[in-house]
């Protein structure tokens, strides 16, 4: 595996029409604003642009996780005639049209976290392949549970790409590794950790026999270890997967729910801001070079590629030490 | 002029307000008033516009249409799964075009033939054809369309996107309608007072239906224009513009109790409202105080003009017609 | 005798209670687990927020206007709450329930007396307002929050969704209360005669001394005083608040208190009717869970029962106003 | 004028400009304690606005002076008019359709009390007030269940059941029939003794003179004379309304029917069980007439399409048709003017013209299906001028319209659709004296070139002035049929009680 460049040659400061010169207008379009997730991020990556410096970090995505509203920011974005643009995207695919209009105005597109179509960007910086995250959610369920019963996955939004490929990731993994697991309801709470609940409920009373439930995202999780809570099954199931550590000390901290499976967020998020620093800077990266970055240890790089590759459980035992 | 500006004083506010935004949003940031966005600006107003005037239609009757979104998400979806399974892109297209018609019957038939409350009614068909593009898509964006699908999002003709001019088409065909033709007379009637409608003779059923399925026609527009730009289809593809097209009616003037208003004033405020986003996101205000500013803007412009009105008329305290109007929908058998 | 029954029969809760009877039967023959005390009780509780907001909605409606801002006021009342609890971290559980559902009830209030000036004084549309009311107050929330979520909400607070007087469920005592205390206000106070006869004819009750302006005001503080109180059961019930809670709920509150008999158009009130199409859509989503419908398929399932349902109540409706023809031109002739 | 009795109420001064157009001017008004007093005039003279000013509904302009029951105020609204005794029946009724007949009788006195509504009080207060009058009324149905007649009748109840000291009836007869009338009358008789003032505004002029004191005529906006009723005759009073003196001549349409264009055949209405057969003939006027609720307006629905009939056949030009829904009926050229204006007739907020062509859109379109301007505007200005129309403003908001006027546009929209039966259901309600001749001339017209009109009436003498032929109903059937030449009102009076089959 070689190094990989950026994507423009002799990539110096290319900023297409940026008033100072000497820094790069850098635009991070999240999926949705106004989620914790992507608000820690962003106040990690503004963290990290202030110590190197040379970077305006700017902040603008839709208010609902909507792939057309993102695909309008971005064509805000060539209008401002920023000179980079980091987007997580809310699809693959419907945004690369409008992403390769960015590349054409000469502006550098990469992928943070969520990535599209390889025609939409330059490089992708992401937390590692899919395919182990889902087998690394079930293997902390299976931790807790044992390998057989049943369990239930409480997704988001359904019509949500990424959470989809998880479940797949999810089910294929369990399939293969776990005969005795048995997967019995796959359901759908949106954005709304009291749907979460309700459902988590239901689920609770449809399958008495029910051992685990994997959240695949923030509200899921919180919804489901509520409903674990009030109905004093804890021990009985079991709660892991994604969600964010604030809301889910309580329930970590009363044994509602068990393992929380992430990723250290402020490091995965500055990490975008000094790759992107580099990339803009026309930086080539070599295997050698590519965890240059101080405490970053696991990275991998491949073509343009680069994967952060350091999951994250919290527990009982470490989740006080994180605040967001 | 005056008479003009007598007949239409929220179109005229609105106008107005449009060039102050204008003024305003050119001065916070450079990069607005350049050709190029101009032109982004009208692109990014041709969804929201086209959803609006059906919104616009299906108010002026006093229903509503909340499927309007869900309707977009599964033509869109129903092409785009066609297209996957090896269907030619023209007959995907003309079965997204049948089943267009079809949610538009549906209402139809639920709200003007057995007389379901549009607002239900509507809000159950969105769960059920948005259901329904869940099951086809499994939830997924599926982006199977042909490159030759994009000249309907993706084309310009000039420096001008071509869907801009779809746009205007259907905006000028709507208040055509509306103004100058017996169906559009029929929909400003029944609006005003179905009872009375049908007691002159207007055949309130087809007139509803037809209105629905003019709604869905326009959906349909959306999903291949969307579908198309963003090459890619999607259930969710038309949600976000059911609340900003309701919301950009009643700020054109439209009433949401039915039978008045015009289609322009729903336009123009899909303008402010595009003016809104795009500039401040330009001058990178946060989304959340876009929202902030749209709801303000949305209830002091008017108060503004309410209180112009009541100052001009100095006429105090009676409640003129709402009430005559109240009544008479309750009657609605 | 027999035309009380007839009465009965053709109110408008039957046909939603037929409905819920109906999928109940279904369900539980699917799912042996949907007939047990626990699930109806899940069923109950996990639906109290709703069915607070419906109520305040049915009021709403009856002078044919509309709040499209309840989902955001007790996404407000929920943050502003759950912050202060967690700030003051009390111990004794049942008198700071009490305070903080009167805190809830109070800051809905002033949530909806802002959007009862301007639709009472004003007289600006309903839905423009609220509209506009509801972006402020999301827009305003998500900006001082940056989104972030109110967790930590002690457990005295939190644990009142089970615990309760005679092991009855707190939040299905909010509940009670506050329908019996709309109930008695709107069938056995003046004021709320007031408020359906401004529903029936605004003219009139302008002409026969109602406080026209009063009672628009009136409504829409006191949808906000049930938004707010809907806001502590959320944090009661979810044990944290985020600026994204209740999204959409307005829509749902509306659908139901239509589907129980009210009218867009006003002059209508079934405060029963509004609590079974609560429980009818949460009977759906329940049993959609129960009876192992697989997810993709939910939504279409749930709109065709909607649709069916307000279907059947529309057309009961019909056939009583023939049925009432009919029978006053009938005893005209026996006389 | 019996006494020289105590002034109630005295407005002086009294203008009120819409918007630019001056509707009242200067006008003065005085209740006297135990009076009756007429207030007549042309349609849109000004009355209705002079009643609302009275009870605060509407405010007058700067300057008026207005003293009720001694004491001088600026300003005035219905709530403390209310209070100190005034009671209205407003021309629209204002009743709450959505409420019950005792909670509309009731709501008025609960104001009074103090915020706790006790149903069943009010339910017996109600019955106790219905029996008083005469009227039987389930007092639990809601109002939107009552006839139009019926309401009225509930209207005038809910005034007098107020115990007020004045009692305002802005046209209370417009769709009484004879029987009702005379309980009205009965009514207004025991107020007068009981010292009540009373405003009577009447187009029937005979009702004038039977049960008022005094009168005062108003014509555009001011007050032309007013005076002790002995001292008038009607026809000084149609010429101090209309300033100058017409001639009425009901001239029928004499001579032979055509041929038949609506066939009725045992046709069920309502929960009867009997059915009713009729038909209409070119060139011939037939009336249906009946007590309040006997079943004319809802045979006209059923007609005419609006509620579907539970059997029996119907007949169009001899051929039987299905009539499911009014556009159907209008296919088929039958047109229908409903009794009830605001509910079933005007679209508020929309102007003379939309509200006159609405019917007849399908003459006004051109090859690409537009409403040609031209053709609607020419079509407006002649049923403008042919009804006279006032304001003759084809933009102008209809709601906006006395009452009369609006009845004139609803016919316009009707006559403009020509069809060839056209039913008219109290087509003179609400209209001015001069108008109502009018009309009749305009149906006499109609019929008399082939048109056949059905003409839905609870006035005797227009039914006697204008049919060629009179049904009477009673509880959904027709009880008797009679023609002008053989009956008069005393007879047709007997049949609508009794009923006895000939
Ligand atoms: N809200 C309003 N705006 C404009 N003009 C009005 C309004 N209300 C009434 N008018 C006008 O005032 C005039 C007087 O109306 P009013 O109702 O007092 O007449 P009226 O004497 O009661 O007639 P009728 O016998 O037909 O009932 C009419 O020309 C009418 O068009
Ligand atoms: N919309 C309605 N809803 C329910 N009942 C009605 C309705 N309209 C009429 N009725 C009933 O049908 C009966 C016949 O009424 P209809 O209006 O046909 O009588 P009518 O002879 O025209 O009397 P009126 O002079 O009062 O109009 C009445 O007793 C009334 O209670
Ligand atoms: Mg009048
Ligand atoms: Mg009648």
């Amino acid at each position: 595996v070689t190094g990989c460049t950026t994507g423009t040659p002799g990539g110096t400061g290319a900023s297409a029409g940026s008033s100072d010169d000497s820094t790069y207008d850098v635009a991070f379009i999240p999926m949705v604003v106004g989620a914790p997730y992507f608000e820690t991020a962003n106040t990690a990556m503004q963290e990290a642009a202030e110590e190197i410096g040379g970077i305006n970090w700017i902040y603008q995505g839709p208010d609902t996780a909507d792939a057309a509203k993102q695909s309008e920011i971005v064509q805000n974005m060539i209008t401002r005639g920023v000179d980079a643009i980091v987007i997580s995207a809310v699809d693959g695919t419907s945004v690369v049209p409008v992403l390769q209009q960015a590349m054409d105005a000469g502006i550098h597109v990469y992928t943070w976290d969520v990535d599209t179509d390889p025609d939409g960007r330059e490089n992708y910086i992401g937390i590692g392949s899919m395919e182990d995250f889902g087998a690394h959610m079930v293997d902390s369920l299976v931790s807790q549970m044992g390998e057989s019963g049943q369990y239930a996955v409480i997704t988001g939004s359904l019509s949500a790409n990424l959470l989809n490929e998880r479940i797949d990731a999810i089910k294929a993994y369990s399939a293969e590794t776990y005969p005795g697991l048995d997967l019995v309801s796959v359901e759908g709470a949106d954005v709304d950790p009291a749907k979460a609940y309700t459902i988590a409920q239901n689920l609770l009373t449809a399958y008495p026999d029910l051992k685990g439930i994997i959240s695949n995202s923030s509200e899921a999780a919180v919804g489901a270890a509520r409903a674990v809570q009030q109905a004093g099954k804890q021990g009985q199931v079991y709660v892991t997967g994604i969600s964010t550590p604030n809301v889910m000390k309580p329930y970590i901290a009363d044994d509602s729910a068990q393992i929380i499976n992430f990723w250290d967020l402020e490091k995965y998020a500055k990490l975008a801001v000094y790759v992107t620093k580099d990339l803009l800077d026309g930086k080539t990266y070599s295997e050698g070079t590519v965890s240059g970055y101080d405490g970053y240890d696991q990275l991998t790089y491949s073509g343009d590629v680069l994967l952060f590759n350091e999951f994250l459980d919290f527990t009982a035992d470490n989740i006080d030490e994180y605040d967001y | 002029m005056k008479r003009l500006f007598s007949r239409y004083p929220t179109e005229w506010v609105l106008v107005g307000l449009f060039a102050l935004l204008f003024i305003v949003v050119s001065a916070l940031s450079p990069s607005f008033l350049t050709a190029g966005n101009l032109f982004q600006l009208a692109r990014q107003m041709v969804e929201l516009a086209i959803i609006t005037c059906g919104m616009s239609v299906v108010i002026i009757t006093g229903g509503i249409d909340l499927s309007i979104g869900a309707q977009v998400g599964l033509v869109a979806v129903t092409m785009a799964v066609l297209v996957a399974h090896g269907w030619p892109l023209p007959a995907a297209m003309l079965a997204g075009l049948l089943v267009a018609v079809a949610a538009g019957l549906i209402n139809g038939a639920l709200v003007g033939v057995l007389g379901v409350p549009s607002l239900v009614a509507t809000l159950g068909t969105s769960l059920a054809y948005g259901g329904a593009a869940t099951v086809m898509s499994d939830g997924r964006a599926v982006s199977s369309f042909p490159t030759s699908y994009f000249v309907f999002g993706q084309s310009f003709v000039g420096p001008v996107p071509a869907q801009v001019f779809l746009m205007i088409a259907i905006v000028i065909i709507t208040a055509y309608l509306l103004t100058s033709t017996r169906w559009g007379r029929h929909v400003y009637l029944i609006g005003a007072n179905p009872v009375a409608a049908r007691f002159a003779g207007i055949r309130t059923a087809r007139t509803l239906m037809a209105t629905y399925v003019f709604a869905a026609l326009l959906a349909y527009v959306v999903a291949v224009v969307l579908s198309s730009r963003t090459a890619t289809a999607r259930v969710d593809l038309g949600d976000a513009y059911v609340l900003s097209a309701i919301s950009a009616v009643v700020f054109g003037g439209i009433s949401i109790a039915g039978g008045r208003g015009n289609v322009v004033g729903a336009i123009l405020g899909v303008a402010v409202f595009t003016v809104i986003q795009n500039g401040l996101g330009l001058a990178n205000v946060s989304v959340f105080i876009q929202t902030v500013v749209i709801g303000s803007i949305l209830i002091i412009v008017l108060t503004g003009r309410e209180i112009a009105k009541r100052v001009r008329t100095s006429r105090r305290k009676t409640a003129p017609v709402f009430g005559a109007i109240t009544t008479s929908k309750e009657r609605q058998a | 005798m027999n035309a009380t029954l007839a009465a009965i029969v053709r109110r408008r809760e039957i046909v939603i209670a037929a409905s819920i009877v109906v999928i109940s039967c279904v369900v539980a023959v699917i799912s042996p687990q949907f007939m047990t005390v626990s699930n109806i009780r899940n069923v109950l509780t996990s639906n109290a927020v709703m069915a607070v907001l419906a109520l305040g909605m049915t009021i709403v409606l009856v002078p044919a206007h509309i709040d499209v801002s309840v989902g955001a006021q007790l996404a407000v009342t929920a943050v502003v709450v759950g912050d202060i609890v967690t700030a003051a971290q009390t111990q004794s559980a049942i008198v700071n329930t009490g305070t903080m559902l009167l805190l809830g009830v109070v800051i809905g209030c002033v949530l909806g007396a802002l959007n009862g000036l301007f639709v009472a004084l004003i007289r600006l549309p309903a839905i423009i307002v609220t509209l506009g009311t509801s972006s402020i107050l999301r827009g305003v929330l998500y900006s001082t929050t940056n989104g972030a979520w109110t967790s930590g909400v002690p457990a005295w607070l939190t644990s009142s969704q089970v615990d309760g007087p005679v092991g009855i469920p707190g939040v299905l005592i909010v509940v009670a209360v506050a329908t019996v205390l709309l109930a008695v206000y709107m069938h056995r106070t003046t004021s709320g005669r007031d408020v359906v006869a401004l529903g029936g004819n605004r003219e009139a009750a302008l002409r026969f001394g109602v406080n026209v302006s009063r009672v628009d005001f009136l409504v829409f503080v006191i949808m906000g005083a049930f938004s707010g109180l809907a806001g502590v059961l959320y944090l009661v019930q979810m044990g944290s608040a985020q600026p994204g809670a209740g999204v959409g709920f307005e829509m749902t509150a509306i659908a139901a208190a239509i589907l129980g008999g009210a009218s867009v158009f006003g002059g209508r009130i079934h405060i029963g009717g509004t609590l079974l199409g609560v429980l009818l859509l949460g009977v759906i989503q329940n049993g959609l869970v129960l009876s192992g419908v697989p997810v993709y398929w939910q939504d279409l399932v749930s709109g065709l029962i909607v649709v069916a349902a307000v279907t059947a109540a529309v057309i009961q409706d019909r056939a009583l106003l023939m049925a009432r023809l009919n029978s006053s031109a009938t005893t005209k002739e026996e006389r | 004028m019996r006494t020289g009795s105590e002034t109630l109420i005295a407005l002086d001064h009294v203008s009120k400009t819409y918007s630019g157009i001056t509707v009242l001017r200067d006008a003065s008004i005085e209740i006297r304690a135990g009076e009756v007093l007429a207030l007549v005039g042309e349609n849109g003279a000004g009355k209705s606005t002079l009643i609302k000013i009275l009870s605060g509904a509407e405010h007058p302009d700067p300057g008026a002076q207005l003293t009720y029951f001694g004491q001088t105020h600026d300003a005035v609204d219905p709530v403390r008019t209310l209070h100190w005794g005034v009671s209205v029946i407003y021309q629209d009724l204002s009743l709450f359709p959505n409420l019950t007949v005792a909670e509309n009788l009731g709501f008025t006195r609960a104001r009074e009390g103090h915020g706790v509504y006790r149903p069943s009080a009010w339910r017996s207060a109600a019955v106790e007030v219905l029996e008083r009058l005469g009227l039987d009324f389930d007092v639990d149905a809601p109002v939107e269940t009552l006839s139009f007649g019926q309401q009225q009748m509930l209207a005038i109840a809910r005034a007098v059941a107020t115990e007020a000291r004045v009692i305002v009836m802005d046209e209370p007869t417009s769709a009484l029939s004879a029987v009702e009338t005379e309980i009205l009358y009965r009514i207004v008789d025991e107020l007068r003794a009981a010292q009540v003032g009373i405003v009577f505004i009447s187009h029937k002029l005979d009702e004038v003179f039977r049960i008022c004191d005094r009168v005062m005529v108003l014509r555009d906006g001011q007050v032309v004379t007013t005076g002790g009723i002995p001292d008038f005759t009607q026809d000084d009073l149609i010429a101090a309304m209309v300033g100058r003196r017409t001639e009425y001549a009901a001239s029928r349409v004499e001579g032979e029917a055509g041929e038949e264009i609506l066939g009725v055949d045992d046709l069920l209405v309502g929960g009867t069980t009997q059915g009713v057969s009729f038909s209409v003939r070119r060139n011939e006027i037939v009336a249906i007439t009946g007590l309040v609720g006997s079943g004319r307006t809802e045979l006209a629905h059923t007609i005419f399409g609006m509620t579907p009939a539970r059997s029996g056949r119907l007949r169009v030009d001899g051929k039987e048709v299905v009539i499911g829904s009014p556009a159907d009926a209008l296919a088929h050229g039958i047109g229908y003017l409903p009794e009830d204006r605001r509910l079933q007739g005007i679209f508020a907020g929309h102007s003379i013209r939309t509200n006159a062509t609405v019917a007849a859109l399908d003459r006004l379109v051109d090859r690409f299906r537009r409403i040609v301007p031209r053709k609607e505007d020419a079509l407006v200005a002649r049923y403008t001028r042919d009804l006279d129309i006032r304001p003759a403003l084809p933009s102008a908001d209809a709601s906006t319209l006395s009452g009369g006027n609006q009845q004139k546009v609803l016919l316009a929209r009707w006559m403009a659709a020509e069809p060839r039966l056209l039913i008219v259901d109290e087509p003179t309600s609400g209209v001015d004296i001069g108008a109502k001749r009018e009309i009749h001339r305009l149906l006499q017209g109609l019929a008399a070139s082939g048109t056949g009109v059905l003409v839905i009436s609870s006035e005797l003498s227009e039914v006697l002035a204008l049919a060629n032929r009179i049904l009477v109903m009673r509880g959904g059937r027709i009880v008797g049929e009679t023609t002008p030449g053989e009956s008069t009102q005393e007879s047709i009076l007997t049949l609508e009680l009794q009923g006895d089959h000939q």
